[in-house]
């Protein structure tokens, strides 16, 4: 079951990789999200009202409030709707191929506690930050880059819900509460360097160079 | 107890107050009340630290606080550095009357509590937090001015951070699982890892790796460090000085504590080898960069750059050069202060931060010209200043450990710099200036010198005199020091 | 109280006599020159006291950062220095006092105030007992020296010359601080004086004498690390050029020295490597000078010249220790040491006149003075005895010494230790090259006509100039006639640097020889000028022999660099100057183009300093260009800064997992 | 008190009495013999042997026209060049005739003596602001510089023969010769030869300098004095000719037997001292003053030729 969700997340990597449209992405995103919020439930066990109290509301901010903060942006910020990659789609999926293969090898590397064994979760989390970086790196927009940090931080997510089950409740809802303020700063900056370069291209953004 | 509570509480009270205050003009003085305020608690709190031993228990079983040498370092170049860049608030925020200010204010009221928070915890998780609140406290503070550059230094600023500190907690999640992986159960305070003794070596290895580009980015060790430049350039003198010498003094904490960590689990050669490749790389990275240089800010932010590879270094040769680490810590923190707070009132007067158009600012602002170019002096280790001492214990310590090429290539990047950093300060404060003289108001003054002067007076002193008390905290942090293996591999340094 | 005592209060009475010294008043000069005074005066004191009785102040200790008090020790080894920043100091604060007045030069507070800290500094530096204390008191006195090199920052050269300096003082303790280091890390002391039973065979050691060496070297000027010298000493005040090349370049020898002392067996290639550069700053630092056009950057190269002659007899002796001829010891020591005194008197009474010049004239530049001897008697006079001093002439000083150091190089030779042979052609030929060097200087700035109209209205230095000036030159006399006086001094001073040899003991040869022919020739010269003052009284006068033509002017003589042409075009291949010329082949072959009159030419002759603008700024260069060629790493684009992030990452995480 | 002793004493002040006389009275004559050989060459009678004598007298009672540019130093000159020369002949022995004042490294004394003198004319020569004049000082600097190693390369060799514990003086180094001669007889001759070039350049004599031509622009010395008169002139000349005789003295230390007599002795030093003078004005009858820019290139060789003295008696 497990497994399954992770491959899921993974294919869904490719799906991210490949979407040649704004929205597209940003409700892949979402959903990706949303699988994630949801691995807990499927892993079932030891977490008792909290925990699926968490997830709910995990689930909530990662599959709507979030996507909702970045779809708001685009539509008001009035954007080409195209993702405009610096490499092509099919070198990204490429890419993305090369870093779960990545992942699955580094997986290999780190030795697995008993009750986890043959988990695919250190390759999942591992593509999907790698997914996250490519999307950062490859694509022009800010808004795209904002998406790819979200993905980043789902690979993390990934790591931290199905190897790490105990990380405190405290924790857990800080990292929700960063995740947030930090998309809406984002979000914010955003809006501001609409504003200020009315693009949101940020090959604009290279004043500042050597 | 109370002392640490009052460390966390002012910030919060200070913000809630700084956020209700109408006044644009009234507003900043929270700052000053805040640092002093702070400043106290913290001297307080260092002092009773022995007393309060008893209390710490309690304190860290439930919130994971406590105040540890290596910590309360940190806290006093932190609130030290707050109160000097808090008494100059006010006459800088009076000078740009035109911004407002309140979020400034509260943002850095906010900044201070959780990189407080930062020092003061004791667990992987809740650290990771307070320093990802910090980051994002320090964006708007950034984009400040509230122009086009100001804006692209913030979203670089966000980006590169954000990413930097997502690994992080990826790399603490690493952490956590070394223990699961082990067989024990989950635990991210420090003693609590500390105390399993050997953990699952690959898992623990990527951990630090993780931690170490994630911290690094915060700290700006190359080549993570694309951020600063932008970012102290393009902000006022004020957050580029809370910047340069609190958000990295807090991140070089939280690297700090994970090499402690990783060296009593038993993989402290790798972390060294790796932390010493890091800190070197930033070193040569920023001396490239200060070559020519004619940008007086962005010849800062390369400094800081080369302050943290210094940092990293000496963090890689062990617990004997600790003493010098912390020193250095300190001075780089102050002196930071004093050069950012100089270079702002530089860049006021002749409304430029590029060399071709400053020229002769000793004579133009005899004191911020003067403090910039002993802060220069200061930041490149010049005695008596205290980051002379601190670069000499630090090739001591090399020395005694036998890493010789550390220590070779250590000296070569610090005279590069020197060169480079030189050339751009010189022009700067030395010559004839066309340009026109400064308005009355951009002039020197006591309320945009006396800090500047402070900061660089306490670097002073601290090279010339080190106070009881902090020989004791030094000696305490090193006695404390997590390590296992602090005699292991540092003869066997070698550099790939 | 004691002679650490003693110096102590000199510094503090150099340090404080910046305190008025930074006033804007009248008393702002008296008060640095009384404090400056003061400190030169106790500072001999202490120096001829810690010659017998040497004494220590405070208590160095192992860790570094631990328990450190600073220490300072006076023996020996310090003393000449001591003795040579002594007076020279207070010279250069008597020259100070008239030289700048606060009316007409808005720097001179700014002179006074670091001038005290230099002087505090370097008393500090040949004073510390430790290692510690010597590092900061030495860079306290680089970066006074740096300010008083900036002083007149508003000239470019003033600060290209202030940054040469900085950066070039700061490679030195970058230099040192290792050698500091190792220093620790062999005698697991702080203490100068824990050197002696270490070992010297094993690579920390050798490593440790070479960064000393490196360090030192720059600082005294050694070619190749002379490149700050010649324009440092040009562009500061001339009192505090005085200063640095009297005293503060001695810095770096005395580190030499207080590191050679301790060295129980001085590796023979120690006292070599220092015997051959000593041999080439000597032979280059008095080519380079024939070749300079300016006054004060003439005097700089001659300091590197005596360094090199200093280097000299200083390596003789370390030769002499380490294969136990007891000859070179005694006449390189003492010739070495002696040399370190009396170039700080002669070279200082040098600068001093070049500075009453540089007051009168406006101009440093030789070509554009002359006939000064008529319009400045007294510094004229004092100049031409600071130059037949520094040309080793009797009966001066500069005689003495190397008539030490000549001794000793001859009893190397005999010795068997051939390598001598070359520091004896070395000394040779700067003795002659230095001779025709100063005649230029002094001939074409004082005597003739003037060649300028601000030549011309030149107006003799004030009272306090003056004075200095007699007080350095009557030192410069003083110890050409006064050797078997010194001899003791010298002798106690050559043991404390050469411990192990029976030095001591030893007196110097022909001590009183020596005296009675410099009185020799003061009586003769005095008999004999009496003699024709007396058969030319009535004498008739004229204007200078023309040769027939009719209308000279006092362009027409010959210059400074006509003077040195035959020998500058001989060593062209060192000099390497930069030449301006008219293509002259304009004028041969192609009929049409020669016309009855030749067309106006110039010609323009620019010494440059070859290892500086031939091989060190080319490379500089080089570097900046890589440098600024590695700014695409920096693009300003927010996707390369990501792709370093994930590049690091992926590199750290393929060795973690290695 | 031995040396008071009257068989002692009274033939140390016979030869002290010597030396003097040959130091303070011969120049003149040498000058005048030279002046007489370059007579015979010429086919002319030439002036009379005591010519100079007669000379230097007649100037020294002359007044004298000082230019008025000029201050002290011009008039320092002419006096320092004089009491140098005499003070440095007091220093070197002639052949046998041992100088009257000896002492460990006066044979430094004796060139920085000479250095002095020749800085004292170089100053007096500028202080007229002539460009003649600045002219001759700048070639007499130069010439000096390039013409000092040959000298002590001479002098290194003879130290090499010395044995270990004696010391440095000028009378034991010359008397090392004969030594030298017979150890290495080509690296004595290439010494020899090389302080005769030093003998010519530094008193001026053709090939490097034409003392009688009155072209200013090819001369040194005489270009140099063109200024002074009367006594001051007087005193330049006479000088000059104890300078030539020192030097000579000092090339003579190579060559002259030391017999021991004292009548012997003088009887050689004054004949040789009268051969060099004649050898001179052979030279100078027979050879044309070269071009200026080869003047270096031959001191050069000289101070080589010289060095390779050194290297011959050194591995002999």
């Amino acid at each position: 079951m497990v497994d399954l969700i992770l491959a899921l997340v993974m294919l869904l990597n490719f799906a991210l990789l490949g979407s040649g449209r704004i929205r597209v992405l940003i409700r892949t995103a979402a959903m990706q999200g949303m699988v994630i919020a949801a691995l807990p439930l499927a892993l079932g066990h030891e977490h008792g009202t909290r925990g699926v109290v968490l997830a709910l509301i995990a689930l909530v901010i990662k599959g709507f409030v979030i996507p909702a903060i970045l779809l708001r942006a685009f539509d008001r910020l009035n954007i080409r709707r195209e993702v405009e990659p610096f490499i092509g789609y099919s070198a990204s999926l490429m890419l993305v191929a090369l870093g779960t293969a990545g992942g699955v090898l580094v997986g290999r590397h780190l030795p697995l506690a008993p009750e986890h064994a043959g988990n695919l979760a250190v390759a999942a989390a591992l593509a999907t930050v790698f997914a996250g970086f490519l999307l950062l790196i490859t694509r022009r927009k800010a808004i795209t880059q904002a998406t790819g940090y979200l993905i980043l931080e789902n690979g993390i997510s990934i790591f931290g819900l199905t190897l790490v089950g105990g990380v405190p409740f405290l924790v857990e809802t800080t990292l929700l509460l960063d995740l947030v303020a930090g998309v809406f700063v984002m979000v914010i900056v955003m809006n501001h360097i609409h504003r200020a370069f009315t693009t949101l291209d940020t090959r604009h953004l290279a004043s500042l160079k050597e | 107890m109370i002392a640490i509570a009052l460390l966390l509480l002012a910030p919060a009270l200070a913000a809630l107050v700084a956020a209700l205050i109408r006044d644009n003009a009234r507003r900043p003085w929270v700052l000053p009340a805040l640092g002093a305020v702070h400043l106290a608690a913290t001297l307080v709190a260092i002092a009773t630290r022995p007393i309060a031993a008893h209390l710490d228990d309690a304190l860290v079983a439930s919130l994971w606080l406590r105040m540890d040498a290596l910590g309360a370092v940190v806290l006093l170049a932190l609130s030290v550095l707050f109160l000097l860049v808090g008494c100059y608030a006010p006459g800088y925020l009076r000078a740009r009357a035109e911004r407002p200010n309140r979020v400034l204010v509260v943002c850095a009221a906010v900044f201070l509590g959780l990189a407080t928070l930062a020092t003061l915890s004791q667990h992987l998780g809740l650290m990771w937090a307070a320093i990802e609140g910090a980051t994002l406290a320090c964006a708007p503070m950034i984009y400040f001015n509230h122009n086009q550059r100001s804006l692209e230094a913030t979203w670089k600023y966000l980006m590169v951070g954000g990413v930097g500190i997502a690994l992080a907690l990826l790399g603490t999640f690493f952490m956590a699982y070394a223990a699961i992986a082990s067989g024990h159960p989950v635990e991210l305070t420090y003693e609590a890892l500390i105390a399993h003794g050997t953990l699952s070596e690959p898992w623990v290895r990527v951990g630090f790796v993780l931690l170490l580009v994630g911290y690094g980015t915060k700290m700006g060790l190359a080549p993570m460090h694309a951020w600063k430049p932008d970012a102290y350039g393009e902000t006022p003198g004020i957050v580029g000085a809370l910047l340069a010498g609190g958000m990295t003094s807090v991140a070089f904490l939280a690297l700090a504590r994970v090499v402690g960590l990783v060296d009593a689990l038993g993989q402290g050669a790798f972390a060294r080898q790796a932390l010493t490749v890091m800190g070197l790389l930033s070193m040569a990275w920023a001396a490239v960069f200060m070559i020519r240089q004619n940008d007086i800010k962005r010849m800062l932010a390369y400094s800081s750059v080369e302050h943290m590879g210094i940092l990293a270094v000496g963090l890689a040769l062990g617990p004997a050069a600790l003493p010098a680490v912390l020193l250095h810590l300190l001075g780089n923190a102050w002196a930071k202060s004093a050069l950012f707070l100089a270079a702002g009132n530089i860049h006021r007067a002749y409304a430029s931060k590029h060399i071709p158009a400053v020229s002769g600012a000793i004579l133009r602002l005899p004191i911020s010209g003067g403090i910039f170019l002993l802060g220069f002096l200061a930041a490149t280790g010049t005695p008596p200043f205290a980051l002379f001492l601190s670069e000499l214990g630090m090739v001591q310590a090399a020395a005694s450990a036998g890493a010789w090429w550390t220590a070779s290539i250590f000296l070569t990047c610090l005279a590069v710099i020197f060169i480079g950093f030189s050339a751009t300060v010189l022009a700067a404060v030395l010559g004839d200036s066309d340009a026109p003289e400064p308005e009355p108001h951009l002039g020197d003054s006591w309320r945009t010198t006396a800090v500047p002067v402070v900061g660089l007076a306490l670097v002073l002193a601290l090279g010339l005199w080190m106070p009881a008390p902090l020989r004791h905290l030094f000696d305490e942090a090193v006695a404390a020091w997590p390590s296992r293996t602090a005699a292991v591999s540092l003869s066997q340094e070698t550099l790939p | 109280m004691d002679a650490a005592t003693c110096i102590a209060i000199a510094i503090a009475c150099a340090a404080l006599s910046s305190v008025p010294g930074g006033l804007r008043r009248g008393a702002g000069a008296v008060g640095s020159a009384i404090g400056l005074g003061v400190a030169g005066g106790a500072a001999v004191v202490a120096g001829c006291w810690g010659l017998w009785a040497p004494a220590t102040l405070g208590a160095p200790s192992a860790a570094l950062l631990d328990g450190w008090h600073g220490s300072l020790a006076v023996d020996g080894v310090s003393a000449v220095f001591l003795v040579a920043c002594g007076i020279v100091a207070a010279a250069a604060g008597l020259f100070g006092a008239g030289y700048w007045r606060d009316t007409d030069q808005p720097a001179a507070p700014w002179t006074r105030l670091f001038l005290g800290l230099l002087v505090a500094g370097m008393l500090a530096v040949f004073s510390a007992g430790d290692v510690l204390t010597f590092l900061i008191a030495w860079e306290v006195m680089a970066l006074a020296g740096f300010a008083l090199v900036a002083t007149q920052h508003r000239r470019s050269e003033a600060r290209a010359a202030a940054w040469l300096y900085l950066i070039c003082t700061r490679v030195a303790t970058l230099a040192l601080i290792p050698a500091a280091v190792l220093f620790v890390h062999l005698t697991g002391s702080l203490a100068w004086s824990s050197l002696s039973g270490v070992s010297i065979g094993n690579p920390a050691a050798m490593a440790m004498l070479i960064l000393f060496l490196i360090g030192f070297g720059i600082k005294a000027g050694i070619v190749p690390g002379h490149i700050w010298l010649p324009p440092a000493h040009a562009a500061a005040p001339s009192h505090v050029s005085a200063l640095m090349s009297g005293v503060l370049i001695k810095t770096g020898i005395y580190g030499i020295c207080r590191v050679s002392a301790g060295l129980d067996a001085p590796p023979v290639w120690w006292g070599g490597t220092l015997l051959t550069l000593g041999a080439v700053s000597s032979v280059l630092g008095v080519t380079w000078a024939l070749g300079s056009h300016d006054l004060k950057r003439l005097l700089a190269y001659h300091s590197i010249e005596n360094i090199g002659i200093i280097l000299l007899g200083l390596g003789l002796a370390l030769v002499g220790r380490s294969i136990g001829n007891e000859a070179m010891v005694i006449l390189g020591c003492a010739g070495g040491l002696l040399h370190v005194l009396n170039h700080a008197l002669f070279k200082s009474l040098l600068f001093l006149g070049a500075g009453a010049v540089d007051h009168a004239c406006g101009t440093r530049q030789l070509d554009r003075l002359g006939g000064l001897a008529r319009r400045m008697p007294v510094t004229a006079a004092c100049f031409l005895v600071g130059a037949a001093a520094i040309c080793a002439l009797p009966p001066f000083n500069g005689f003495v010494s190397e008539f030490l150091v000549y001794q000793g190089l001859f009893a190397a030779v005999r010795g068997g230790w051939g390598w001598a042979l070359g520091g004896l052609i070395a000394l040779v030929l700067t003795g002659g090259l230095a001779l025709a060097c100063f005649a230029k200087a002094a001939g074409v700035v004082f005597l003739g006509e003037p060649r300028s109209p601000a030549a011309a209205g030149a107006h003799e230095a004030g009272l306090p100039e003056r004075s200095a000036m007699i007080l350095l030159a009557g030192c410069c006399l003083a110890i050409g006639l006064g050797l078997p006086l010194l001899q003791p001094m010298l002798t106690q001073a050559a043991a404390a640097c050469a411990p192990g040899a029976a030095v001591a003991l030893a007196p110097l040869p022909a001590a009183w020889w020596v005296s009675l022919a410099a009185a020799a020739i003061i009586a003769g010269g005095w008999a004999l000028w009496r003699w024709q003052a007396r058969r030319l009284v009535g004498s008739g006068s004229a204007g200078t022999w023309d040769c027939g033509y009719a209308a000279p002017t006092p362009r027409m003589q010959y210059t400074a660099s006509s003077f040195a042409a035959p020998l500058t075009d001989q060593l062209h291949a060192v000099l390497l100057p930069e030449r301006h010329h008219p293509d002259l082949r304009q004028y041969d072959g192609n009929a049409d183009a020669v016309r009855l009159f030749p067309s106006q030419a110039a010609f323009a002759n620019h010494p440059r300093d070859p290892m500086l603008e031939r091989i060190l700024h080319p490379i500089a260069q080089a570097g900046a260009w890589l440098c600024v060629l590695l700014r695409i790493a920096h693009p300003g684009q927010l996707h390369v800064y990501l792709l370093y992030l994930a590049l690091a990452l992926i590199a750290l995480l393929l060795w973690s997992l290695a | 008190m031995t040396w008071l002793d009257p068989d002692i004493l009274a033939p140390l002040v016979l030869r002290i009495l010597a030396h003097l006389a040959v130091l303070l009275l011969l120049p003149p004559l040498l000058i005048g013999l030279i002046a007489k050989v370059k007579a015979f060459f010429a086919g002319r009678n030439g002036p009379p042997l005591l010519q100079p004598y007669y000379d230097i007298v007649k100037l020294l009672r002359k007044g004298t026209i000082i230019s008025r540019t000029t201050t002290w130093v011009f008039r320092l000159g002419p006096v320092l060049g004089l009491v140098t020369a005499v003070l440095a002949g007091l220093l070197v022995p002639l052949g046998g005739i041992s100088a009257p004042i000896a002492f460990a490294g006066d044979l430094l004394l004796v060139a920085y003596l000479l250095a002095l003198g020749r800085f004292a004319t170089i100053l007096s020569a500028l202080d007229t602001g002539s460009a003649f004049e600045g002219m001759g000082a700048s070639r007499e600097a130069t010439y000096a510089c390039l013409a000092e190693p040959a000298l002590f390369f001479g002098f290194v060799a003879l130290a090499m023969l010395l044995p270990q514990d004696a010391e440095l003086r000028l009378g034991d180094l010359l008397g090392m010769a004969p030594v030298g001669w017979a150890a290495a007889a080509g690296g004595m001759a290439l010494i020899t030869a090389a302080w005769l070039v030093v003998l010519l350049v530094e008193n001026c004599r053709i090939p490097f300098d034409d003392p009688n031509t009155h072209l200013e622009l090819t001369m040194i010395h005489e270009v140099m004095v063109l200024d002074h008169s009367g006594p001051l002139l007087g005193i330049i000349l006479y000088g000059a000719a104890v300078k030539f005789t020192v030097i000579g003295m000092l090339l003579l230390g190579l060559l002259l037997p030391r017999t021991g007599h004292l009548a012997l002795d003088l009887a050689w030093g004054v004949g040789s001292l009268l051969g060099l003078a004649v050898l001179v004005g052979v030279i100078e009858s027979s050879m044309a003053r070269l071009r200026l820019l080869r003047v270096p290139t031959l001191l050069v060789s000289a101070a080589l030729l010289a060095g390779f003295g050194v290297i011959l008696l050194a591995v002999r």
